[in-house]
């Protein structure tokens, strides 16, 4: 059977597909990286894209920078796609002086920069979705066409912060995107114990807000939905509730031992599905990829990872006594 | 100039900011067209439209949630906790993320938001309508912790906290609203946060109180007087960041010290009073630190024989300020 | 136009129907005194039913004495239906001594009685929901075929606690029936600032949960949804989301104000649509009233409330240091 | 005897209240077929099945009111917060709804459930799984609140709080869980709630304190014993009721007193203890009362250099001791 031409979705240019790949591409040798340092006793903790790249970019690409993005602990790849730099994210790995995020007070996979209009995030689950809706409020009262675009996973949505989120931004219609991740799991607790619904964005009608699911493996697919939901925040009509399946093929975090709740086959089966190796086919089909280019920028990125590895390692931890600034406003800058 | 009650005093600070800065909005359960239930923000909505003065679903942590992010992107939040009781489905928001928002992201973000809250008792509120539950905010850095106890200071101190750039809760004590009258201002004035106020002078033991419990200390210094007791008050007005130099410089004077609070007495602000007198001015001291505070059950009952009975009174403040006296 | 007769429900006798509005109309004379007793400053609060009755005395009707009955502040028909007495009522508005929900402690309209498996509730609004779920979840533990009700108002939906509990009862199918009465405002804020849907009922899809909306002023009509929904608890079939749309005739309480926030005429509307003078057509037509007994009951029933005003302004309060006792399991009774 | 580090005991104690009382049940985010992060309950899903260890959904208000209506249902409840950091959307649940329900219902209906939480840093967890929030629930009358500091402790005390008849907030420290081993017996045993413990004797000064710290203050009097000042350490075991008698007789016999936590400084347990001290044993003391605390700032960072900066050390409280001793 002849195989339909894969097409590009409206509004991304050729270097734009391309972007997306490098980005998502970074952000699994950099996450991949990341564990084997924390196996060999170089940093505590890892939590982990892995899979999850498509999802993450996908939607993190159809905003704009003056757009206002909420990730989640899990959205290496928004930082990236957003222009966090490999130097920067390994900073923050290491917890050493100069991570942009927290200056080393915060674990990895919290993200946050002014500089890339991404807010400052918690561990906590669900919080930020709150957030997202008071950002979407200012701006929608300053009748500006910008929106907030907010990420959490599916187990998160049991809070009951994520209620009152999605039930604000409906009454208000203020432009919000919330994009769930599903991956399948909450740590080790499967979907089907924290929901009774199969897709969270059965969820959207309780609020007469628009819910998709689309594979969160697709990146296009992904670009394309959360770009008709980016719009329709920007025309004023309200929120949406994208639902991005996907799954994470490491365990939760370097402190998880995902073989005590999921079959080794499970995990196979979803790596089958790489949204990495499938968006590459795609671009290939495209005319824009090939193995030789693949390679060269493959090594390039290593290349920088090595780089970053190694001044973060010997980069200071913050002193002492920093750990007391910026508990107030006592002074400027940073 | 003309003569306010605590509740005039703060709706017109609200109102003052808003005329003055448009970024400042406010949001809560009921606080627009019926113009909250104490009616602080009375006659708000019809001023500044539905935009700026925002009747929230009743929904405590989204409240503080949404005001959260209005002061991520620029504006100046007020938001209104109905009765301080019911503050704690918003407590993970208020401590989770106002509190550490400048901190974790090494001052890129900051909060600047204020929290409002009617509090205390003796007002037939019950369980649930009465508590003091403060403790849990003075505990947590990054957060500011204001209790007013007169009209002209909460004026001042709810325009410092609205200037604020840091997250800043604010505890309005209930029975207070329509006590007492006194003079506030017209217009723009603040009462700087993180002093306190000494509200009556004297030699002989110093009363540090907040809120309501200002006042009954007040009586109390007043009936003590007439036993040739000078009771020094002490009104902290701000419990985070504490002025530790008025409290310390003042037993330090008299050498007697008596915490008066409404919270639970374990671990109620007073404890931490009590525990920088213990550390700081310990060689000063003639006699025990002494604390007078709510008793140590759930919360105040409805019935009035209880409800006095849980309160501290200017009776049973009086009484300690002679055990103390006598020690 | 003949108008077809009214039809009594399934499993309701006679004396089934002349009951509940003989609760209906207790719980309307007693709501009534309690305001002219605030009114003349003999008791410092009221929260009132009135408007309500039918969706309270309607749904408490489909359950058994072995149920348990979870109500909020608003339930008085409730309570009178599980049979609290017109005295014990009186007791608890006036906060004295032998008041069985909490002897004096809490503001009136806090219910709560073990001898009527009536769980005591806070002034807390929706907390409740999470309590029911978890007593519905040792009933189904233990096999039994009892279900948990519990009741709450449309604002308090917009509170987290109102999902969490939803989604619990809903991947465990626990014999819950949620009671949602509708009264269109939370204290003077109208649904529409509450929700961006019509029906609160709406919701219960996100769960995959019947969501069933019915007139609450027709006591009859609730009744059979309720009996339908406790039926389906106690097949096994899981939870049920029932929305009562009635209204509140009288302010929110004795401190607020509804003119500021309602119209007049609006009022006046739904006071043409009463709940007891509708029922109490529903049974002159099925031949079981007539306005000789209406009378003769209303007299009786103001005849045991003025006694029981009498001995509550009367009754002691409780004694101050009783206030110290039960904080912890150190005495056994009461 | 059979050796068993913190983690296993309190496994153990679970394991034996589920085997003796099929009322009791646990609940929690993981606790099931991963047996919750740090193994607390590990195996227990396959013993005793899923209707009894509850893979909870990821939301800790509905954990703990869940574990309320099954408490009130006759039910024993133990619920899991996966760390104590985010006990806090659950607060509301734990302050409004557990800690009253007996008392406003003048004894009709209880409570009887456990919150267990992990707590405490100096395990590179960040501002969000490092926290000591305990001050939130010791001021709260109608729970009680106990945080053991070694493996036979725990399960002893564990067990007491799974037969207590009213709800009881159980921290246990992360640090400890895999620190110590010791001999802890098989079957049922308790050691009670409200009881602190002389975990050395001294006679020179009283090191009051609880969870890993009690550690840190022995290393330190061990430490300091070598300078010849014997340090006797107070292990409190409960913070909720405070069993002061111990305190007391142990300050008034040394003349000198230091509190050492992990919760920030400002309000946190020790200052009750202080205030207590204060109160109470005034004339009995030779020197100030110390606060050796983690720092007023947010949370503990992440990076070593400031999560060492953060919490007290055995050198830390050294120094305070000598310090005491010199004053
Ligand atoms: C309020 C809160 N409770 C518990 C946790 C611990 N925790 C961290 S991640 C996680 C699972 C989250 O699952 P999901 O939302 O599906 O996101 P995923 O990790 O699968 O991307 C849990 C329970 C937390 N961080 N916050
Ligand atoms: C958590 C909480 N927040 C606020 C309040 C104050 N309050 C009491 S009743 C009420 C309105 C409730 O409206 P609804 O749920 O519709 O019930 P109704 O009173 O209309 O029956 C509010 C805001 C409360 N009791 N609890
Ligand atoms: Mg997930
Ligand atoms: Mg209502």
């Amino acid at each position: 059977m002849a195989k339909t031409q894969p097409k590009a979705p409206q509004g991304l240019s050729q270097d734009g597909l391309v972007q997306i790949y490098k980005d998502m591409l970074v952000a699994r040798l950099l996450d991949e990286r990341m564990w084997t340092l924390n196996r060999i006793g170089k940093a505590p903790f890892v939590i982990s894209c892995q899979g999850q790249e498509a999802s993450q970019v996908g939607w993190a690409a159809a905003l704009r920078p003056d757009d206002v993005v909420v990730p989640y602990y899990r959205d290496m790849g928004v930082a990236i796609q957003r222009g966090m730099t490999i130097r920067e994210l390994m900073l923050a790995f290491f917890g050493k002086q100069g991570d942009p995020n927290s200056n080393g007070r915060q674990m990895p996979g919290h993200f946050g920069c002014r500089r890339l209009n991404m807010v400052s995030g918690s561990s906590v689950v669900i919080v930020q979705m709150l957030h997202a809706v008071g950002v979407a409020y200012a701006m929608k009262m300053r009748k500006q066409d910008r929106v907030a675009a907010v990420a959490f996973g599916e187990g998160a949505t049991a809070e009951g912060d994520f209620h009152e989120a999605l039930n604000w931004a409906s009454i208000y219609r203020l432009p919000v995107l919330f994009v769930c991740e599903n991956n399948g799991y909450a740590i080790s607790v499967p979907q089907k114990k924290e929901m009774a619904v199969e897709n969270v964005s059965e969820r959207a009608r309780a609020y007469d807000m628009p819910g998709v699911t689309v594979d969160g493996n697709d990146v296009l697919a992904v670009y394309e939905a959360a770009v008709e939901a980016v719009e329709r925040g920007r025309r004023g009509d309200g929120p949406t509730l994208l639902e991005l399946k996907t799954y994470r093929v490491v365990p939760h975090s370097s402190d998880d031992d995902d073989r005590v709740y999921r079959s080794r086959e499970e995990v196979e089966a979803w790596k089958q599905r790489d949204p990495i190796k499938q968006y590459q086919l795609t671009l290939i089909e495209m005319g824009l990829w090939d193995a030789q280019r693949d390679q060269a920028v493959r090594a390039e990125i290593q290349a920088e990872i090595e780089a970053a590895v190694e001044e973060a390692d010997r980069a200071p931890f913050p002193a002492a006594e920093d750990a007391l600034r910026f508990v107030y406003a006592d002074e400027e800058g940073r | 100039m003309p003569v306010r009650n605590m509740i005039d005093a703060i709706r017109d600070a609200i109102d003052v900011a808003m005329a003055a800065d448009d970024r400042v909005l406010i949001l809560g359960e009921d606080v627009g067209v019926r113009g909250g239930v104490f009616q602080a923000t009375k006659g708000l909505i019809e001023k500044y439209g539905e935009s700026r003065v925002i009747d929230s679903p009743l929904a405590e942590s989204s409240i503080a949630g949404v005001a959260i992010g209005m002061a991520l992107e620029g504006l100046r939040p007020i938001a209104e906790m109905q009765f301080a009781d019911f503050i704690l489905p918003a407590v993970n928001q208020i401590i989770s993320e106002a509190a550490k928002m400048r901190y974790r992201s090494y001052n890129d973000y900051s909060v600047p938001m204020v929290i409002r809250a009617p509090f205390g008792g003796g007002v037939h509120g019950g369980l649930y309508h009465s508590q003091s539950n403060e403790t849990i905010f003075m505990h947590c850095p990054g957060l500011k912790m204001v209790v007013p106890s007169t009209p002209y200071d909460a004026k001042g101190l709810l325009l410092s906290a609205i200037a604020d750039p840091d997250p800043v809760v604010f505890y309005e004590h209930k029975r207070l609203y329509r006590l007492i009258k006194e003079e506030v201002p017209d217009g723009h004035y603040t009462v700087p946060i993180g002093q306190a106020k000494v509200a009556r002078p004297g030699r002989d033991l110093t009363i540090i109180s907040y809120g309501l419990m200002v006042h009954f200390a007040l009586e109390a210094a007043a009936a003590l007087a007439k036993d040739g007791v000078e009771a020094e008050v002490v009104d902290l007005r701000t419990l985070l960041p504490l002025d530790q130099d008025t409290v310390l410089t003042s037993v330090r004077k008299t050498k007697r010290a008596m915490v008066v609070y409404e919270a639970n007495r374990t671990l109620g602000p007073g404890a931490e009073v009590s525990a920088l007198i213990a550390e700081h001015a310990l060689f000063d001291l003639d006699a025990p630190v002494l604390r007078v505070a709510g008793l140590d059950i759930p919360a105040m009952p409805y019935n009035q024989v209880q409800e006095e009975f849980f309160l501290p009174s200017p009776d049973k403040i009086a009484k300690a300020a002679e055990a103390l006296m006598a020690s």
